[in-house]
């Protein structure tokens, strides 16, 4: 006879990997522990009520019980596998440019002024980061799409306009060789480099 | 003592009589290398260490070695060191010894001793090692199911300085860079022509004065003139007028079939 | 500010696959969260009480805390799995007990204590679990690697630090020149089993 039944099954189920169902659970007990599926049933109730207000619930699904981590800590939860954030190719960060400074543009447009091509990866990045947008199709054979730059890019560099971007002349007075504004920083080239997988 | 072996058991008998073809497996499986044999004969007879009889222990030793060679066991090369080893301990309690061999050299059955010492720490301490609670025998991971957890990827940053590098490297590229001005005024038309063209995705077709927004002032109405001249040079855009004096329209580029009347620039 | 912080490191723990630390779990907290380390080593505290009696547990090992279902119910969770648990030889368990108390130590001296090779499966095996790992090299002759234990190794054991091992016996002192007898220790009446395929 198991005195204390709600901690033996607590620890079973928490120690399975997969739903267990009453049945199953019964099955490890032998004759003499005195426990039936009535007690099961009855204690697993117990061990939910006792699990109030905590960071883990016992839920039944289909195929039986199982612990779960509570759906309103999810968060934080998510939190524990949070990535570093990876950095930007440098093929990524010319095609926003020349999206920034010449749009609206098509990406053929693009490619002709870098002499590359430009993967449908890169454009896809920064769709999905809403930094560009399609404003149109140029009417010419084949009706490429318009880039442009969104609100959410000038939110990014704390932009109010397109116009706040830098100009050309501001450009060339950040050359290596001459004095650069003190936050801004060089750019890190040789790390740019390095990123082995890009996300475009 | 008892022994099993893959079931069977086996009763060690005090003069260490070990079935033959027991015994290979005994002394590869059941003792770990001669210091533990050596040991267990130590602990089988309540000897101790510090005090063992060498010769009692080193007949039965090397009784022992000498059935698995009978046997032809391939014994391992540390059992027959240690054989010759416990044999010149032997002879020499059998040789009369003067002080200046004694100071010589380092006597041999002192050395054992000191190993065995040792050895039977750490096996003691493995012992112990082996009962403290372990993972997956005596405590189990818990295992949880996860809520709906979005696995959030930070996006990367990128600084201004980044974009301007990249931009520049462009430029540099295509030798663009010295007929390339690009001045604030010209960026804010290309921004509205972006949203003109924004706009005129929405609705393809529009009054050209819809367009502007009066509360820009001055400036912002010249900007909207300026990007929509941009568009239409660019062929982004057209404008039309469907009779002199008439309202014009704006709409997107490209060849159109209406028979109105395009505004040539 | 979180009110309530017990449930979220709770959620947390239990979502984790490893021990974690203090440290790490700070991490996971935004400065207006008000959660420093002084209120989570707290809150800890206050979990660990909340559970008495309950079929898990929350302890601290080497890296940090983790749950884990009670020992007192291996016995239960065991009726689980077909499979027996892994059982590691005598000749791991030795290695590594040398390893752990002398740590850094070469090969060669581990072989010098057990007056037997050591394997190299049973290295592999034990490096493969991280349970120890190669901190260097002796300068002698063939520079030997030096290994030691990880915190992995203390985990596993359900340790905290290296002191929490099990005292190492006393040397027995002797006197070399009289041979004074010190006291007879009684023989160990143990069962030895003869492993057949013993885990190395």
């Amino acid at each position: 006879m198991i005195i204390e039944l709600a901690p033996v099954l607590e620890a079973i189920l928490l120690a399975a990997d997969k739903p267990l169902s009453v049945e199953r659970l019964g099955e490890l007990f032998d004759e003499h522990d005195g426990v039936d599926k009535k007690r099961i049933r009855n204690t697993l109730r117990q061990l939910q009520e006792s699990h109030q207000g905590r960071g883990f619930q016992l839920v039944e699904v289909a195929s039986g019980f199982r612990f779960q981590v509570h759906q309103d800590y999810a968060l934080w939860v998510a939190r524990l596998w949070q990535e570093k954030p990876q950095r930007y190719s440098r093929a990524l960060l010319e095609t926003l440019s020349i999206i920034a400074y010449q749009q609206p543009i098509t990406r053929g447009e693009i490619e002709a002024i870098r002499g590359v091509g430009v993967s449908s990866p890169i454009i896809q990045t920064m769709l999905e980061r809403s930094w560009i947008r399609s404003v149109g199709h140029k009417e010419v054979p084949g009706r490429p799409e318009l880039f442009a730059t969104t609100k959410e890019f000038l939110d990014h560099f704390s932009l109010k306009q397109l116009s706040d971007l830098p100009a050309l002349d501001e450009l060339e007075s950040w050359d290596e060789t001459t004095m650069a504004p003190a936050k801004l920083k060089q750019p890190q080239q040789q790390e740019i480099e390095v990123v082995t997988e890009p996300i475009h | 003592m008892e022994i099993r072996v893959e079931g069977k058991e086996y009763e060690l008998p005090v003069d260490l009589y070990i079935p033959p073809h027991a015994l290979q497996v005994i002394l590869e499986t059941t003792f770990e290398g001669p210091l533990d044999l050596l040991l267990y004969l130590i602990r089988r007879h309540n000897l101790d260490i510090i005090n063992i009889d060498v010769s009692k222990i080193t007949n039965q030793y090397i009784a022992y070695i000498e059935l698995m060679e009978s046997s032809q066991f391939e014994l391992a090369g540390e059992y027959l060191v240690m054989a010759a080893t416990l044999a010149e301990i032997k002879s020499r309690s059998l040789l009369p010894r003067t002080q200046a061999m004694e100071d010589d050299e380092e006597d041999p059955r002192v050395r054992l001793i000191k190993q065995l010492q040792e050895y039977e720490r750490f096996k003691n301490a493995s012992e112990r090692v082996a009962e403290l609670p372990r993972m997956g025998r005596d405590n189990f991971p818990v295992k949880m199911d996860m809520p709906n957890v979005k696995k959030v990827r930070p996006q990367p940053t990128v600084l201004m300085e980044e974009l301007l590098a990249a931009y520049r490297d462009v430029l540099k590229r295509c030798d663009m860079y010295e007929h390339h001005t690009i001045s604030r005024e010209r960026l804010s038309t290309r921004e509205r022509m972006s949203s003109l063209m924004a706009q005129l995705q929405v609705q393809q077709f529009m009054p050209f004065h819809r367009l502007f927004t009066i509360s820009e002032g001055r400036m912002g109405v010249i900007v909207t003139f300026l990007a929509m001249m941009e568009l239409v040079k660019e062929n982004l855009i057209k404008l039309i007028q469907a009779q002199e004096y008439g309202p014009i329209h704006v709409s997107l580029g490209g060849h159109s079939e209406s028979p109105n009347q395009e505004l040539s620039l």
